[in-house]
């Protein structure tokens, strides 16, 4: 499709004008923090902001999401629940649209997943590119997702004055359609694109020691390193490196019973692997019960198990994990520690 | 009867008052030999476990004190430690603290009211009963008390023990839709305030009266929950930070809980000692409800203290309406809470749901607390529970002990003695017996 | 290992968490902690499974559990599972009673490779629990008995009161085309079997390791052993055949619980070779 | 047959429900009463058998008692004890009954000066022991944990027991729920946090409110306490700082049985 170009001022007037008629989230500051929370004004939107507290995935896997709703009543009937609220998700960075990229080869092409794909088909995303790293914690450049070409609707590239604008679906193109005023791309525009990406690189350096595609090996390699734990005596197993990560998806389910016992849900919630009970089955043993083996399993799901599985990168370099961990737990750190020191240890660690 | 009948009435924990607590009367015909109200709660020595802690815990732990007055040992002892480090609350803070008390004072009149109260007069032992035979009564009850409830809530972030009022200020603030759909749900119940008014019109009250004096605190700004002075009903007036000079704290043998009397004799506080100090100043709806409700002040029966808690309920919630109205007028602003410790000392009061609850500390250079000291309003009234025990006791022996244990059971009840509370600190250089 | 299917819904649903409706049509205590229920489908289908698959069965207010079905597809439409209770949901399950409704989806998984046993001598190694799908799988073989050699089968449990399914042995016991052999742990000297684990029953076993397929479900102890048995037998590792437990909350890989390293015990198992586990240090093998 | 199956499923049914008091400040029983739009409904499937703060009438047996309150005097251990006798199940309401809560923080001072303190030498008259939990007494079957108790989580727990299910208190640490809520973290406040060793449940509610965690809740199931105590070094606490930290809702088990340790719930 062609590209566009949106003067700044315009965008705002757009995003005013669509706020206040349909539900719009975008990331909004708050001290420290930026959330992805519903606006009601392009004034609400932050500036200049780090990966959100939480992912936009909470939009398409909310924390707490009702499946199904089943009641006694001559029997027993049960009907599964589908969230179908339309809603705009602007400002979402490349990092989180290959997350999400993920989500969808996950729930839709490979689970057809009703309750995510009814939220996916009702949520427009409007991404926004990077063109400097947030912080000292994001390693999206080595994780190679700075560059993005799925799953957005829209994605928007600042040229200063104004955006340029990529179309990435039939939806994005439909909501383009409320802007008054916007221009095709022409060659100009492309240029200034091209130059924009490529002052990029100089921004962003490389963090990760390995080549990336070296990673899965390193990962496969360091079963027995030492360093696992040593994270494992640090490690809170507080789970919030899972909690704030684009591309945790895990889940726990349960039922909620009404007052009058009659009726009530199921419902699935966040879950983590880094919590001791995720493993354990109904006779109390945990298959995962030691802390270093948990820490292990969360790099090797990273960096090696969903890349095998779904083809796609298990980590995106955002850095929420790195940043939210009370224990300075980084996964640069400790793909670069393994990397330049593969612990070995003498014998093979007896697990239990 | 005769005149040598001994009378003994004797009710082993006294049931929906907050807290264990006994009556004992021992009459012999019509001489009233014995009058005790003995309060068992275990002893919970919150002063001296204050010791030592941080002065920004102060609320938290005394806030432990009673779930039921939790805002309100929260806002005295933020009033306390206030004075201790020379703060001054700003104005939004005021307001914000004016609000979370009316909540609190709502929701604790209304489960008094209808809870502990009203069973006596449908004549049944609890309110469980009731949900059955008059479920439109517990119904409302229940808006009513949700409604204080919810003040609390969205000021405070939770009714009981709250947790966003601090030394300071306020570590959160609510968002003006919050307290926009909070004032709605005031002004819309105008109706289910109607309706307990006139249920409580229509209760008769039992015939009883004995004047004493009754305690308050006064301020400039009209009504008083919170102030610098200490009203008398017989027109004195003593500075709060001269509290111990007005009202005198005793240890009794038969009560974890320690007696006050002031400077003459025993004392009331709460609704009552409110409504009748502070009339002129209540909302005009509250003031329309004690004629409806045949509150003339000065009222002496101690029973009208629900009559007077429902005025005051009527009057917190015009007033929670006029603080929002003040709030989303100047529109509230972050006031990040930051105090330095020092050494000092301060003395805070606060007119809680059952009377004047007093709050001193003194606190060492590193805001440690060193020495603390807590007046709660049940103790304060424990005595003069005792004196309208023995006034009582002559008239009620005669029709007989069923008739007198329902009279005195009332008659605390009526009081709304909080007795977890009451039991619950106290640190005095006790002088002995007075 | 091939052949065997991955994820096989019964129908193809927007919601893959909404159960099917089920009916207890019988129930049989069979030990003091072991039930075997039987289940009718509410339109009346069939559950379509192959032996070594689980269905997620759900009380509703309670929760779901997985379960392994227990009764082979050669046996018409109502289908059996035999289950222990130790919590919630089994615990709820004992408490409803016949004509109660429950939920089940599934089945799900990959079940036993029959078709690469067909021709083959089969070697069942059940110890405890592990009885309960290899039933399905025993069931299936004998109602096609001729497709299959010699069917030996090992059955290990902690005392004769824990034995499952005991008038259903009985009947293969009296059949000259099974090798049956029981092993308890611990028992009364009124006893007359064999005592000791599950190992012991090898000692008096011929077996031919180029035409042998060991099939073992049991507790990870059980494994260790077991495994180490048949391999000295010279059996090769991607003939040996074993079934996993984990916690599971979905059944169709999504939820991260039953993950072994990188592998789904739901999607990719609950059936593996030994092959495909040996690398996986998680698997506890 | 829908009735039917409720019935079924149902190991109480109607149970008597008592609820008892010890020391404690009442508010775990008035979060109860604050269910203000339950209440009406969990009075038909519950019977309350005791409930002094509520009602007049009496019982002595029960399905359910639940225990607000620190055992503080010789005297609520026999009380305690019979209650146990005549209770199918006993739980706790709060953080006085479990961990030990507010109450507790006597015991890192000396009693009777604590006493004398309060009472002068009237102190005798009030006799106090150390301030324990209830199941330092008696066998406890499930613990509704905060201080004080949420009310969903009362009402999640009713409902459990009744059908028969685990009470449904997480055994994971308060930071997850936390971050769940985008909160700022405590940490990044300048503030220190217990959140990270204690149970969560209660929705990370002081954090949300601005604050930080205190602890009320007890023990996580898995805390990393020697890595917390690290963490709180590393933001300048002293080790008689932590320890007073872990006093304030936890002074039962920070100065007993070889410290503070996780797995103290049934
Ligand atoms: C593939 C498979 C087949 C199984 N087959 C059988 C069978 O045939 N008969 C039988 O009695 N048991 C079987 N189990 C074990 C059975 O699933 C558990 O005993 C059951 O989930 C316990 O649930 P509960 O609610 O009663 O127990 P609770 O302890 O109350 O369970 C709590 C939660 O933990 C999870 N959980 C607990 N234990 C397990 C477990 N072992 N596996 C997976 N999730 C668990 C459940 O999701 C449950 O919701 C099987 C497990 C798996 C994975
Ligand atoms: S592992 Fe950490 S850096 Fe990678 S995507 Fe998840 S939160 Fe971001
Ligand atoms: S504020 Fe406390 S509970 Fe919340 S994330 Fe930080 S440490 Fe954890
Ligand atoms: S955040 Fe901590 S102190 Fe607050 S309620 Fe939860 S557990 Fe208790």
């Amino acid at each position: 499709m062609i590209d566009r170009v949106i003067q700044k001022a315009h965008l705002t007037e757009f995003l005013d004008h669509l706020a206040g008629e349909r539900v719009v989230a975008a990331p909004v500051a708050d001290g420290p923090l930026t959330r992805f929370r519903r606006i009601h004004s392009a004034a609400e939107i932050a500036a200049h902001y780090l990966p959100t507290a939480l992912p936009p995935s909470k939009y398409l896997l909310p924390t707490k999401e009702v499946l199904l709703r089943y009641r006694y009543d001559h029997g027993v009937s049960a009907e599964a629940q589908f969230d179908t609220q339309e809603m705009i998700a602007f400002g979402v960075r490349p990092c989180d649209l290959h997350a999400l990229a993920l989500l969808d080869a996950i729930f839709i092409d490979d689970k057809h997943d009703g309750h995510y794909m009814a939220r996916r088909q009702h949520v427009v995303l409007v991404g926004i590119e990077c063109l400097s790293p947030c912080d000292d914690h994001c390693f999206c450049e080595s994780m190679e997702t700075l560059e993005v070409h799925t799953a957005y609707d829209l994605l928007l590239t600042d040229l200063g004055e104004a955006y340029y604008v990529r179309i990435g679906s039939a939806a994005g193109k439909e909501l383009l359609k409320g802007v008054d005023s916007m221009r095709e791309a022409v060659y100009e525009d492309r240029t200034r694109l091209r130059k924009a990406h490529e002052a990029r690189y100089a921004a962003f350096t490389p963090r990760l020691e390995t080549d990336l595609s070296q990673l899965p090996d390193l990962l496969a390699d360091s079963s027995d390193s030492l360093l696992w734990d040593v994270l494992g005596e640090k490690c809170l197993s507080c789970g919030a490196c899972t909690n704030v990560c684009p591309t945790c998806y895990c889940f726990d389910v349960k039922d909620e019973v009404d007052l009058g016992l009659s009726s009530g849900e199921r419902y699935r919630a966040w879950d983590s692997c880094q919590l001791e009970e995720f493993a354990m089955v109904g006779t109390g043993e945990s298959f995962r019960q030691p802390r270093n083996m948990r820490v292990k399993h969360r790099f090797n799901r990273k960096g090696r198990y969903i890349l095998e599985r779904y083809g796609m990168q298990g980590c995106v370099g955002c850095g929420r994990c790195a940043r939210n961990c009370l224990v300075g737990i980084d996964p640069v750190e400790v793909f670069n520690q393994l990397k330049g020191q593969p612990v070995e240890r003498q014998e093979r660690q007896v697990m239990r | 009867m005769s005149k040598t009948t001994a009378v003994d009435v004797r009710v082993d924990y006294v049931s929906r008052v907050e807290g264990h607590g006994n009556i004992l009367v021992t009459a012999q015909g019509d001489q009233v030999k014995e009058v005790k109200f003995e309060v068992t709660e275990p002893p919970r020595f919150f002063e001296g476990m204050l010791r030592g802690r941080p002065f920004e815990q102060a609320p938290l732990i005394t806030s432990r004190i009673c779930g039921i007055c939790s805002n309100g040992h929260v806002l005295a002892s933020i009033a306390a430690m206030e004075s201790a480090l020379g703060i001054t609350a700003s104005e939004q803070t005021s307001l914000l603290r004016r609000l979370l008390l009316h909540g609190e004072t709502i929701q604790s009149h209304v489960l008094h009211a209808y809870f502990l109260v009203a069973p006596d007069f449908f004549g049944v032992g609890s309110v469980v009963p009731l949900v059955q035979s008059h479920p439109e009564v517990v119904k409302r009850a229940l808006r009513l008390k949700k409604l204080g409830n919810d003040v609390c809530d969205v000021v405070g972030g939770r009714a009981v023990h709250q947790i966003a009022a601090v030394v300071g200020g306020f570590t959160h603030l609510p968002t003006p839709d919050e307290l926009l759909s909070l004032r709605q749900r005031l002004v819309d119940a105008a109706p289910d305030l109607q309706a307990t008014v006139e249920l409580f019109a229509g209760l008769a009250m039992p015939d009883f009266d004995r004047p004493t004096e009754y305690l308050s605190l006064k301020s400039a700004a009209g009504y008083a929950y919170f102030g610098d002075l200490i009203l008398s009903s017989s027109g004195d007036i003593t500075p709060v930070r001269h509290y111990r000079e007005k009202v005198k704290e005793r240890v009794v043998e038969h009560s974890s809980a320690k007696h006050c009397r002031s400077d003459k004799d025993t004392f009331m506080v709460g609704a009552l000692a409110r409504v009748n100090n502070g009339f002129q100043y209540l909302s005009d709806g509250a003031k329309d409800v004690a004629v409806g409700l045949g509150f003339e002040p000065p009222v002496t029966n101690p029973y009208m203290n629900t009559i007077a808690q429902l005025i005051e309920t009527v009057h917190c919630v015009d007033d929670a309406v006029a603080i929002i109205d003040a709030l989303i007028a100047r529109s509230l602003i972050p006031e990040p809470p930051a105090v330095e410790a020092r050494e000092g000392h301060g003395v805070g009061a606060v007119e809680v749901p059952r009377g004047t609850l007093y709050h001193e500390y003194s606190i060492d250079r590193e805001g440690r607390i060193t020495d603390a000291n807590l007046i709660i309003p049940t103790g304060q009234n424990l005595a003069n529970l005792e004196s309208d025990m023995w006034a009582l006791a002559p008239v009620v022996i005669p029709k007989g002990a069923d008739a007198a244990q329902l009279a005195m059971e009332m008659l605390v009840r009526a009081y709304d003695p909080c007795i977890s509370c009451s039991t619950h600190v106290i640190y005095l250089p006790v002088k002995g017996e007075e | 290992m091939s052949g065997a299917p991955t994820l096989m819904h019964r129908r193809l649903k927007p919601s893959p968490f909404l159960p099917d409706l089920a009916e207890i049509v019988r129930k049989d205590h069979l030990t003091s902690t072991e039930t075997l229920y039987q289940l009718r489908l509410a339109d009346g289908s069939e559950l379509g499974h192959t032996p070594g698959q689980f269905v997620e069965l759900s009380v509703f207010g309670v929760g779901e559990a997985p379960l392994s079905i227990s009764s082979s597809p050669t046996r018409g439409e109502a289908f059996e599972v035999c289950i222990r209770r130790v919590g919630d949901v089994t615990g709820s399950l004992e408490r409803l009673g016949l004509g109660a409704q429950i939920g089940v989806r599934g089945p799900f998984g990959r079940g036993f490779p029959l078709d690469e046993m067909r021709g083959q001598d089969v070697l069942i190694i059940a110890g405890g629990l592990g009885i309960v799908p290899l039933r399905s799988l025993i069931v299936n073989l004998l109602d096609e008995r001729g497709d299959f050699g010699d069917i030996t089968v090992l059955y290990g449990t902690k005392d004769p009161s824990f034995l499952l399914f005991k008038d259903e042995i009985t009947r293969w016991e009296a059949r000259d085309d099974v090798d049956l052999r029981i092993t308890v742990d611990l028992a009364e000297p009124s006893w007359k079997g064999s005592v000791g684990p599950v190992t012991t029953l090898f000692r008096r076993l011929t077996i031919d390791p180029k035409r042998t397929v060991p099939v073992m479900v049991g507790p990870p102890v059980m494994f260790k052993h077991v495994v180490k048995q048949v391999l000295a037998c010279g059996i090769p590792e991607d003939r040996i055949i074993l079934s996993l437990e984990r916690r599971m909350k979905c059944g169709i890989g999504e939820c991260g619980h039953c993950q072994i390293n990188g592998v789904y015990v739901c999607q990719d198992g609950p059936v593996f070779t030994y092959a495909e586990l040996k690398r996986l240090e998680e698997a506890m093998l | 047959m829908s009735e039917a199956m409720i019935e079924a499923l149902q190991t109480l049914k109607r149970p008597r429900v008592a609820v008892f008091e010890l020391a404690s400040c009442a508010g775990c029983q008035l979060q109860i009463l604050n269910c203000e739009d339950e209440l009406v409904d969990l009075l038909q499937l519950i019977e309350l058998a005791y409930f002094k703060e509520a009602m007049t009438e009496t019982s002595d047996v029960y399905d359910l008692a639940l225990i607000e309150g620190a055992v503080t005097r010789e005297a609520d251990e026999d009380k305690l004890r019979t209650i146990r006798e005549r209770a199918k199940l006993v739980g706790t309401l709060g953080a006085c009954a479990f961990p030990v809560g507010i109450p507790g923080l006597k015991n890192g001072h000396d009693l009777e000066e604590v006493a004398r303190q309060v009472y002068g030498e009237h102190a005798s008259y009030f006799p106090s022991v150390e301030a324990k939990p209830v199941d330092s007494v008696i066998k406890v079957d499930l613990h509704i944990p905060g201080c004080p108790i949420h009310k969903d989580e009362f009402l999640r727990v009713v409902t459990g027991v009744l059908l028969g299910r685990k009470p449904p208190i997480p055994g994971y640490p308060v930071c997850v729920e936390c971050r769940l809520k985008e909160n700022i973290c405590a940490f990044d406040r300048g503030l220190i946090c217990l959140g990270p060793v204690t149970r969560g449940g209660c929705g990370a509610i002081c954090p949300s409110y601005g604050s930080r965690c205190f602890g009320c809740r007890g023990l996580a199931d898995d805390p990393n306490l020697a890595s917390v105590e690290n963490l709180l070094e590393d933001h300048g606490r002293t080790r008689e700082d932590i320890l007073a930290e872990y006093a304030l809702y936890n002074g039962y088990y920070a100065l007993h049985d070889g410290g503070l340790k996780a797995k103290v719930a049934p």
